[in-house]
Order: structure tokens, then C-alpha cells, then sequence
């Protein structure tokens, strides 16, 4: 795909001016920094408020159809607003689940209604979504849902619970993995995908305090919960294969498809820029060489991390174990992310001991929260533990745990 | 240095001291369930002041006095035992400020100063030190908080943080700089002005920073100038050895939490105890936490025999750095490996973690212990 | 047990005097520091003259039974003359299976003829002592013992190999776990234990060589070799027990009984000693940061690792993990040595290039033949893996992995 | 520099890297499987003549020479995957001191000294660098060995040590001090004294140490003093890469053997692979191998955009800490999860342990790398 480089200069020149202009100024709160850390109605609002206002400028949804919503414009346009709201570390788009889960699944799956229903209260944050896959007793074990979805004349009864419903409180729409056939010959030919209304009786997401102190997570409770056959998306007792696809959308192509920056991971830079901040044995924190050689190496492990990528590109380059690149992002952004916070934690010194909420935190207490926070990626979607066995087994070839 | 460092394996525990660590160890698995730890954390005061008097009466707050002034005199490494106890029960009480005050009074104060407050200390009355500041590092010295003489009095300026249980302590030590060197002061705690609650990592602590702008106390309240080098060194001691002693403490209940998980839990049909990856980490766990402790009850011991030598602070600090780098790895393995409970606030695991960010981030972390070393042995 | 202090500082003076006259000069080649890594008839030459000379001065064996070669002399002699040469660094006693393994269970199990067979020649390095414990396909497994020792009329027929056996080549005898019962009802119930002579038809130890491009181990191999009923120590079919009873010799109250000490390994002060005499930057290492606070790690470690001992003196200090102290020291010593000498290697900077032989390498090549020799004991005796299992599985009371 | 490092994400790797890149994979399995690699161990030569002369007939030699000396002109960052494969294979040819020496004449030499050398190196004659000095650290200048002038001629003197296969190179690129800088100075094969061989770790090397007493050579044997600092630090940064590709494929073929034995050796009943204390590092490894070589790739593309700038200087510093960091800890997990036979000669685990050691003790280790990096960056 050749891009003419005038055209691609002008759009980048015209989507800088516009954040330049429109950038929302710092709301005098501690933001979240993923969707996943939504605690507060004055959060949400205001993230709900920023995707919509981003939306409205056309920055959203780019290349998604006109006729849902979207505005057909090539993906490169799309690609380069979201390359520069994550440079710009900008508040991230809060219907998270809803342009890079549930919207391309329903382009990908959906029938024309759903298409209609859906997409654009994607993309407006009119419509926040969640999703319902882990469940209290089976962390790890997605294939292992045991919430049930029984047949009752033209309705599915749901009963059970969803744990790490994010935004399950403002949700409107939930993706839904339950099991239809409790005796189908495997544990997985026995779940089934749904979309689901939230706003209806027997759904009850209680909000689950996280160790931050804070909100962001619901167990969402079903009980006797009737929904529509229509809710069924892909086929009854595929709903393992739709789960994956739509877990393959948020890594493959399409992820990032809707735009919108997800997340504000921290950057090495953020640490280093604290580390000429805060101070050891009387002098800046960067001038102790113990703080430099972990820098140094923090730089290299985020360096590395982005250069996968780019390598991948060259398939000369992977060619040996092709599945290594895709299969240990996750494990390594994960672990990079709880490390350096927890380095910086350390950098803070005797101001370590305040938090969020403390006049004297530095950063507002930001580092302490984004270390407790970063065990949300090492944890969920298959434990830093699951994912050696992940790369051991299916890399490496090594026999099962 | 090092030689004498290496060679050097004493450790000391009479019968008495066992008694107290039995004692301690009851009482706070007793007082100290973590549906109580969690209760205080909801309430203003923290603590529980009924059991609070009951340490008192147990002894505890006048281990380390003089019998003259109410105390056993026991010694301050009697104190570990009890402080690691607390520890692991994550217990909230003023004693470890209580009692860095109630020694650093009776090494550096003068007769007219000990003879009113430490006889108070002994009896449970709360007492503090305030020596953090805004922009305070880890050292003593240097406060920007000062006194100036007036006369028979001196006005105090400048604000302290950091200052535990400053709202109910009596007499409250704080550190400010009087022409030119670092000096003590004892203020009471009527004298002090407005106080802020700070949000503190470690949620069961109650901690306060406050102005001492307007504060004049008389000039007799402060220690004695000739020995307030050695109160300052030994206030770093002391702490770092509790600390330790807290750290471990913490670092030994949470083995246990993790080690009642792992073989509770099971995913993919085990019990999730059976799997190496989780298995091996608790056995690390383990193996820090005794080797932990050996440094600790070493670091008591010389402590007890002369805490001004070298040799005592070598151990001191060795014990330190073995119990931080402990307590923040069970305490960050604790939250990864219950999983999402683990995320939850209600999981026990948060509480081990954010205590052990408040022992790291006290009177230095396990890189400035293990330079400090460096510079002692090397 | 008191003693007297006067006789203490008497006895202890006359021990330092004998030493400092008699301890070897240095003999121009590397020398082995431990029974395991002997790998020149030169080297073994060396020791074993040493050995003799030692108990020639009365200062081997001081506590066992004169009538066995012994000088009937009190425990803390023997500690004494250990710990002086411990101190000192001099060679060690190259009879060490017999020293601690052997001697000591033939005292405590042995007929009055094998203690009058076998006892002196283990003191004066006359008679080498092996152990045929490990086998090559059950390196951890040592339950599951696979050699053959079949009834044949009136004696046994030794069928199989051993491996790891030191001295292999230089033995006499042998202690030796072999298989008497196929079909025992479980693996240990089929094993005995057997006091064998090395020099007989049928038995070949085949030096191994080592990674360290050095000897020290055989593989002995067993072809219908056959021996006497009389080899039996303790019941047939009770060579487990025997086994076990053995190792706990050498960790328990009887280890050391018969006096000095059988290894060398590396003391952080001897790094520390390294980083002096090395640069790193055109400076003496000892004055970088980095070197700084790895080497107060590794004083931390090794006075942990001295004080355990001490702690465990006390009961209350230990009571609720009595097993921990026991069973964690030889996996924390074993690594810590490993480690240890893994950074003494980067300390070498450009000269880590050179190896034993090389008239530039440091200290002889020393450190990097000791970091590969240190993978003897993070492997022999249950490797590291297996350690952190027993910790695990037996303090902890985890599951089986 | 730490923002633009971050932002830049450049890997280029052309079609023609890719056939090279396929060629030297095939061609070093071929030649060079782990007997054959033990049993030039054995040989004094060390290394396979006729195999080295393929070498040059696939034009390694050459591929950092311009065309006008009988190179290629590729770019001396095509190297690395040539080399990567070398250090997979364990390969023993004189190929790097070669294309080092070769390139440092390029880049300093005069055309009176480029002339006859360079085609022969292109055609597969042997070429190295003296630089280690007894005392010597990773800094290449300070050198104790010096020239002095005489007319037309120098007078070399001291000593060099670490010279690989300075018993057949036809030139020697040797660092000296010349009126008190440091200068290169090229010597014939010829005209050195007594050789030593060194007996070094990885036991795959041929290396020498030799007295420069008594060598004169004519003076236009010094390479252009104006280019000489330029030299140098090509000869550090292009001389890192190189160790980081040869690391990187010592490293992968090290989990090769891992991987082979986990899938193999069984205990209590299991195969080893199954046990996460085994699996697990091994997925360690196999991330720190995948993270090395995109930092290398990286670095390879920025050398050959322009080997000079402070980009390319940390990203080639980069590549040499991970590759060496990666390489140690496969090389130490290799040995111990072989277990007993792990510690055997016979178990291939030493032999890239061993040259994990090399290839860390060149240049700087990961720590000095970090060192630098941190003064590039911050």
C-alpha cells in the first residue's frame, strides 16, 4: 500500500493542530491509565466526554463503513491519530472492549442488524461495552466457564458469575462466553458466544475494590437472567472458536483497527525523567551509577520489546520459530511494565510512603499505583506463569506441565 | 573489618527472651486476627487502645528502660522478638515509635527530662520522634527545620512529616538544626499546632506532618548536645533493626498466606502448589526469611552487647537489607500468585506488599543498606 | 561438655605451632579443593602424603577408638586441629568417603572385624575410600538404584555401573547400593549395602573427564564381578536404611568426627581480595559501585549462611520451621557458590579470557575452574531443583510437583 | 538521545541478507557439527583450512571491502548474520579478526597499505588485530607497547597478548603508542618473533601471545594518524556486534541442546521438560535470544546506515549487554539442567559456556556496556 507522502504529511500536520487545540487539559484528579482502572463516575465521565469529542472530529472509527457509523477513510489515517494520542500520552478511549473486541467481532461476524445495533454506540461511547469470560474459580482455565446458558422455550436463562467485568457498571452491552451443552463430548464444544444486554433483570455487577484501593472491576452476578436467541453470535457450541477470534482481533490486524490508544503504559523515559527528579544520598537519583545500570537496562528491555515487532516484519528473521515474537509479548510487556514500576518505587526513597490521595506524592502517587495496577497484565489473559508454559510448550515443544 | 564480620557468629537467646517471643507470639495471633487488622484500617485512631494498654502491661514499652524509670532493662534487642511478632500479625500499636523515643530520651536526655517522661513510656504512654522532612532523604542531619534561642526558650520553625501517632503522643523528639548542627527537641503534644493526616502506603498506620512554625518550648527540652551524634546514629539503628524485625515478621505471614493459597487453589485440575513455578518462589521465600532472621537475631544480639560499635552496625544493616529484599519479594509474589484475588483488595496479599514498601522506604532501602555495608567492610 | 579453657588455649596453641612448621608449601600446580575434583596422580600424591603426615602428628581420627587406629582423644580436639585447617585453607583430607562416610558407618555398624579391617587405612590414606551411590540414568532418583547384586551359591554377582565415583581409579573399597531384590515390594525394600573391594576382576572405574577439562570421576562399571557374603553391612534388603543412615553422618553429629575438613570453597573476603587486585575502568574494582553492593550481597549470603547454625542452637528461634535450617544449607551454599564464583569471573574482565594453564590467568585460573567444579555440588546430592521440591514439599507442605 | 533511541525502530534486512543469511545456515550445519567442532578442539591448527577457503569463496571475506579491492561492498552490518550462524555452529575460522583487520585497513590505511593487503583478504587470506595487553583492560588506547621512529622505519616494542591466529595472519594490525597517542601500526606475519599460544577458555580459539621487541618495520606501516582515533572505535563498536551475533548463536543452539535434553532425559517417571524449574528458564532464555537479536538486527542496520553516529553506538552496545546476558545464563541453565552428564566434558553445555565467557570478556561485559549506554542516554 503506497501512501503519497504530501497527503500523509498534510493529514499528520492537520491531526497534530487539531490535538494541539483540543488535548484536554489535566482534570485535576489522577486519570486511570487503561480501561481497566475506571474507578470513579468523574473518571468515566470525563473519558466518556474525550472519546466522544474525539469521535466527533472524525478521529475514531476511521475505517470502519460509513453506512455503521464509521467514515471509510483508509486505515493509515486512523493508524497515524492513534500513533500520536498514545505519543501524547492522552487519556485512552474508554469503550476499550467495545472498538477492539466486540466492534470487530460484529463487522467481522455480525449479521446486518447487529452491525446497525451496535457499531456506532461503539464509537460514540453512547454504548460502553464489557466482556465476560474469566470466572471466580477458573482464572487461567478459560476453556473451563461453567456459567450456564440454558434453552427455556425461545430464551437462554443465564446463571452464574463473570469476575473482572471492567466497566461493568456503566456497560450497556456485555460479550459473553457461557456454556450451552453441560455434556458435550469436550469442555470446549459446550460454550456458546453471546452479546448481551447488561440493563436487565438477574444481571447484577457488584463492583470489586482492587488492592489500588480503588474501583475498576466488577463480578457481574446472573440470576435466572432471560435473554434473546438472537444474542447468539457464530454458532451454538462454536463459542470457543468465537472467543478466540475475537481474543486473535485485539492482537492481529484488526486490533487498533477502530483507533484509539487503549492504554498509558509508563515509558522508561517517565523513570528516567524521575530519576533526575528525586534525589539519593543528597544527589539526583540518575547520578547513582546503581540507577543507571538498571536504566541502561530498562531502556534495552523496552527497546527490545518494540524491535520485535519491527523484526518480525522480516520473515528471514523469524523464520525459525515464527510463533516466538506473537506468542511472548505479552509475557514480556507484562513483567517490563511491574519491574520498572516497582524500580520506581524504590527510586522515591523515603516518599515511597505516600500514596494516591497524599499532597506529597510525587506524581500524584502514580508509580505505587501503576506497580499495583501492572498485575492486572502479568495476571489476567493467562498468568506470567501460563505464558512460559505457553512459550515452553508451543515454542520450545517441551512436554505439558 | 570483614574478617572480624565473617568470623563473627553470636548469637544469644536466653530463656527470658523466649518467653517474651512465646508471649508475643500468642498475643498477637490472639489480638491480632487480620479482620482486626483490617477493622483498624476503617478507623480514625488505627490502633486499639485496650490492647495497646495491654502491651503496656505486658512489659513491653519499658523493655528497653531502666528499672529507675519503670523499665526492665531488658535491652532494645529484647524488642525484636516482639516487634517481628507484630509484624506478622501486621499488628497496629505506637510501640516501635514509643520506643525509639522512650531510648533516645533515656540515651541523650537529661535527668529533668527523664524523669518526667519515661516513667510515663513505661507505663504506655505514647511517645514519637519526628525527624522526616518534605524533602527529606534518608539522612538525620541536616534538617531544615530549625530552633532559635530566646532567651530561656527557643522558637521552633519549619515543618516535619512522616511523624507517627503525633495526634495522641505526649512528648514527640524531633530533630531540627540549631546553629549550624543537628539537634534534638522535645516538644509535648499540646504544644503542637494543626495536624494533617497523610495517606500513607501501609494503611494501618496513622502518620501526620504538621508546622512548627509558632512552636516555643523551654530551652531545657533539648537533649544534651553532647550526645546527640550518638542519639541520632542510634535512632538509625534501632529503627533499621525493627524495621527488620517488622519486615521479616510480615514477609513470614505472608509465606504463610501464599503457602494456605497454593495448596488450596487448583487450576487446570491440581492443586496450583504442585507446579514448579509457583512451588520453587515460596521456597525462596522461605529460605530469604530464615536466612533473615539468622541476621536478625545476630544484629540483636551484638546490639545488645554495645549498639555504638561497627560490628553492630554491620550486622544491623546486613539484616536490613536481607529483610526488605524478603518482605517486597513475597509481598509482590503474594499478589501474582493468587491470581485475580490476588488483584483484589480483599485478598490479604496487598497488605503484606504495602507494608513492606513502608519498611524499604524507611531509614534506606536494601541498595543503601548494602553501600553503607560497603563502605563499613571494604 | 566443659572444657577446661586453660587445656583449650594450651592444645590450640600447640596446633597452630605444628601447623605453622608443617603446612605445605605450595606445590607450583593447582590443586584440587575438593575429593571430587582430584584429577592428577600428582595432585593425589600430594594429598595423600598430607593426610598421612596429619595423622602421623595425631591430629586425624583424634576421637575415634585406639584400638582401631584412633587416639581415643576428646571430640573437641579433633574440632580444634579442624577448624585450623579449615581456617588456613590447607589441602584437605583427600580420603574423604572414607573419613566421613564410610569410617564412621563401619563404627556404627560394623562387625569388630571390619572395624579392625578397614578403620586405620581409612586414617592413614593406605586404603581410598569410594561411594557407589548414583547411577547413570537416575541422577536424583537414588532409590531407584539399578545394579545387580545376585546370590550365586555363597557369594553376591555385581552387574551394572555406577557413576560420579571420585577417587574411582585411587580406591581400595567401596561403599556400594545395589539391587539384591527385583521384585521387592517397593524400589527401596530391594536394596542392600555392601562394603566392596575395588580390586577385583569385574570391576573397571573408567575416568570421566570433566567440563573442567580436568578428572575426578568415574563411571565404574560392574561385569559379573563377585564378592563375599562377608560385604554385607546391615540386613539385606536394608541397604536404604544403610544409605540414608550414611548421609546422615555427614550431615549430623557424626560428620567431621574423624577430622579435617574435605573442601575448600571460595569466602567472599577471598573476592573481596580479587576486586582489589583487579581494574574495572582503569580503577581497582573494589572501588566500583556495582562491585560494591554485589559483594555486600555476597557478605550478606555467606554470614546468613554461617549464622543459620547458630540460630538453630535455639530452639524457640527455630520451632516452628525446625526442618527449614537442615534441609536448606546445602541448597543455599551450593548456589551461593556458584554465583559467587560466576561474578568472580566478570571481575577478571579480559582475563576471564585465560584458563588453568595460562601463565596470565589470575590466580591460576582458579575462579573459573571453581565456578564450573561448584555445578558438582548444585547437582550431586539432589540437584538445586530437587532442593527447593524437598523445601517446598516438606517445611512448606505443598503438594508433590 | 533517550527519546530519539526510543522512536527509532529501524530494522532493515535486505533479499540478498536473507540468501546470505540461508547460505551460512545451511553451510555452517554442514560444517561444522558439534564433532567436528570437538575434534578441531584436538588440532593445533584449530580450524578447517579447506572449510575456511570456502568461506572466502562464498565472499565473507570480502563482504566489507569495496569492490575495488575484490569486496563486495555489503556493508560490514551484513556480517552479522554470517557470524550469528558461525557462533550457532560453534565454527572455528580465522573470519572475524580477518574481516576486523580488512575493514580497520579500509577504513585508516593509505592506499599504498590498502592495496596489497585488502584483495587478499578478500581472496581468504588470514588477517587480525593486536590489541590485548597483559595489564589491559577494554580500552583499546593507553597501549604500554609503542613505536618509536628511526628514519624510515619504527621500532616496535612491549608486548601484545590475545591475538588470535597471529600464527599464519599474512598482517597484524597492531595498537601501539606513538609520541604519547595511540596508533596502529600493520605488521607482516614474517616478521614476528617467538609465538605463544595461550590456553584460554573457550578452547574452539587459537590465540597468541608475542614480544614486538626487535620488530622494525618501514614507517609507512602506520596507518593514517588522522583516522586513527575513527579506527579505533570502529574497531570497539564493529568488534561488539560482532561478539553479540556470535553470542546470540552460541546462545540458540545452547537451548537447541537444552531443549533436546528436556524432551529426552526422564526422572521420577516424567520427562524433564514437563517440570517448570526446567521449562520455564527455558522460555526465559528463548525471550532473551529473541529480544538479543532484534536489538542486534537493529544494530546492524543502523551500523550500516553509518557505523559512526551515537545511535549506532548504542545500539550495537545494546545488542553486546543482551547477547552476552542471554548467553551466560544458557550457557550456566544449559550445564545444570544436564545434571550429572552436564558436568561432563563429553555434554556440549561447556562449550558454550565457555564461549559465553569469550565473548563477555571481550570488549566490556553487559555491566560496562550498561555503563556506557547510561552515559550515551542520560
Amino acid at each position: 500500500m503506497s501512501i503519497d507522502p504530501q497527503e500523509r504529511a498534510a493529514f499528520t500536520a492537520e491531526v497534530k493542530a487539531w490535538f494541539d487545540d483540543n488535548a484536554p487539559a489535566d482534570p485535576g484528579f489522577l486519570l486511570p491509565q487503561s480501561f481497566m482502572e475506571v474507578g470513579t463516575d468523574q473518571q468515566f465521565e470525563f473519558l466518556k466526554t474525550w472519546q466522544r469529542k474525539v469521535y466527533d472530529a472524525g478521529y475514531l472509527g476511521m475505517a470502519w463503513p460509513k453506512e455503521y457509523g464509521g467514515h471509510s477513510k483508509p486505515q493509515w489515517m486512523q493508524d497515524i491519530v492513534t500513533a500520536e494520542m498514545t505519543k501524547r500520552k492522552l487519556p485512552f478511549m474508554v469503550n476499550t472492549i467495545g472498538l477492539n473486541w466486540a466492534g470487530p467481532l460484529i463487522l467481522n461476524m455480525g449479521t446486518e442488524e447487529q452491525k446497525k445495533a451496535y457499531i456506532k454506540g461503539i464509537l460514540t461511547a453512547d454504548d460502553i461495552w464489557c466482556q465476560g469470560f474469566s470466572e471466580p474459580d477458573h482464572g487461567s482455565d478459560l476453556g473451563n466457564a461453567q456459567l450456564k446458558a440454558e434453552k427455556d422455550g425461545n430464551e437462554y436463562v443465564l446463571n452464574g458469575s463473570k469476575i473482572w467485568t471492567s466497566l461493568g457498571a456503566h456497560a450497556k452491552y456485555m460479550i459473553l462466553l457461557a456454556r450451552t451443552d453441560q455434556e458435550a463430548a469436550n469442555k470446549y464444544a459446550g460454550l456458546s458466544f453471546f452479546l448481551i444486554p447488561m440493563k436487565i433483570d438477574g444481571i447484577d455487577p457488584v463492583p470489586i475494590k482492587k488492592m489500588t484501593g480503588e474501583y475498576g472491576f466488577c463480578q457481574t452476578f446472573f440470576d435466572d437472567a432471560r435473554i434473546a436467541p438472537s444474542c447468539l453470535i457464530g454458532d451454538e457450541g462454536g463459542g470457543w472458536q468465537v472467543a478466540m477470534a475475537t481474543l486473535a482481533f485485539e492482537r492481529g490486524a484488526a486490533g487498533g483497527q477502530a483507533g484509539g490508544h487503549s492504554m498509558n503504559s509508563q515509558s522508561v523515559h517517565e523513570v528516567v525523567a524521575l530519576a533526575r527528579k528525586v534525589k539519593r544520598n543528597g544527589k539526583p537519583a540518575i547520578d547513582d551509577p546503581l540507577v543507571r545500570q538498571q536504566l541502561a537496562q530498562f531502556v534495552i528491555d523496552q527497546k527490545g520489546l518494540h524491535l520485535n515487532g519491527a523484526r518480525a516484519k522480516h520473515k528471514p528473521l523469524t523464520e525459525d520459530r515464527p510463533a516466538a515474537v506473537p506468542l511472548m509479548g505479552k509475557l514480556l510487556g507484562s513483567e517490563f511494565q511491574r519491574r520498572m514500576n516497582e524500580f520506581a518505587i524504590l527510586l522515591l526513597g523515603q516518599n515511597a510512603n505516600y500514596y494516591v490521595g497524599d499532597e506529597d506524592a510525587i506524581d500524584g502517587g502514580l508509580w505505587t499505583r501503576s506497580y499495583l495496577n501492572s498485575f492486572s497484565a502479568t495476571i489476567g489473559g493467562g498468568t506470567t506463569q501460563v505464558q512460559k508454559n505457553i512459550l515452553g510448550e508451543r515454542v520450545l515443544g517441551l512436554p505439558k506441565s | 573489618m570483614l574478617m572480624e564480620t565473617l568470623a563473627n557468629r553470636n548469637i544469644a537467646f536466653s530463656d527470658e527472651q523466649a518467653m517474651m517471643l512465646d508471649a508475643a507470639k500468642r498475643f498477637v495471633a490472639d489480638k491480632s486476627p487480620t479482620d482486626k487488622v483490617r477493622a483498624l484500617i476503617e478507623e480514625e485512631a488505627g490502633f486499639d487502645s485496650a490492647v495497646w494498654a495491654e502491651c503496656a502491661a505486658l512489659g513491653w514499652t519499658g523493655m528497653a528502660l531502666e528499672e529507675a524509670y519503670g523499665g526492665s532493662g531488658l535491652g532494645f534487642g529484647a524488642l525484636v522478638p516482639v516487634v517481628e511478632q507484630m509484624g506478622r500479625g501486621l499488628m497496629a500499636t505506637p510501640l516501635v515509635p514509643t520506643v525509639l523515643a522512650g531510648a533516645v530520651i533515656q540515651l541523650a536526655g537529661t535527668d529533668a527530662q527523664k524523669t518526667p517522661y519515661l516513667p510515663k513510656i513505661a507505663e504506655g504512654g505514647v511517645a514519637t520522634l519526628a525527624l522526616g522532612e518534605r524533602d527529606g532523604g534518608w539522612g538525620l542531619a541536616d534538617c531544615a527545620a530549625s530552633v532559635t534561642r530566646d532567651g530561656d526558650t527557643v522558637k521552633l520553625s519549619g515543618a516535619k512529616v512522616l511523624v507517627e501517632h503525633a495526634n495522641i503522643a505526649d512528648v514527640i523528639v524531633v530533630s531540627v538544626t540549631l546553629d549550624g548542627k543537628t539537634a534534638l527537641v522535645l516538644v509535648e503534644g499540646g504544644e503542637l499546632g494543626d495536624l494533617t493526616r497523610e495517606t500513607v502506603i501501609d494503611e494501618t498506620r496513622r502518620v501526620f506532618r504538621f508546622s512548627l512554625d509558632g512552636i516555643s518550648v523551654p530551652a531545657d527540652r533539648l537533649l544534651d548536645p553532647a550526645k546527640t551524634a550518638d542519639a541520632l546514629r542510634f535512632i538509625e539503628l534501632a529503627s533499621c533493626m525493627l524495621c527488620a524485625a517488622d519486615a521479616l515478621g510480615g514477609a513470614d505471614s505472608c509465606l504463610a498466606v501464599i503457602v494456605e493459597y497454593l495448596n488450596t487453589r487448583k487450576q487446570f485440575g491440581k492443586l496450583i502448589g504442585a507446579y514448579q513455578a509457583l512451588k520453587h518462589p515460596a521456597a525462596e521465600i522461605l529460605t530469604g526469611i530464615e536466612q533473615g532472621r539468622s541476621l536478625l537475631y545476630h544484629a540483636a544480639t551484638l546490639f545488645d552487647e554495645d549498639w555504638a560499635t561497627p560490628a553492630t552496625e554491620i550486622a544491623v544493616r546486613m539484616a536490613k537489607a536481607a529483610a526488605d529484599d524478603v518482605a517486597i519479594f513475597a509481598g509482590d509474589r503474594a499478589i501474582q500468585f493468587h491470581g485475580g484475588f490476588g488483584f483484589t483488595y480483599e485478598c490479604d496479599a496487598q497488605l503484606y506488599r504495602r507494608r513492606s514498601i513502608w519498611n524499604g522506604a524507611h531509614f534506606g532501602d536494601a541498595a543503601h543498606q548494602k553501600e553503607k555495608l560497603a563502605d563499613l567492610l571494604f
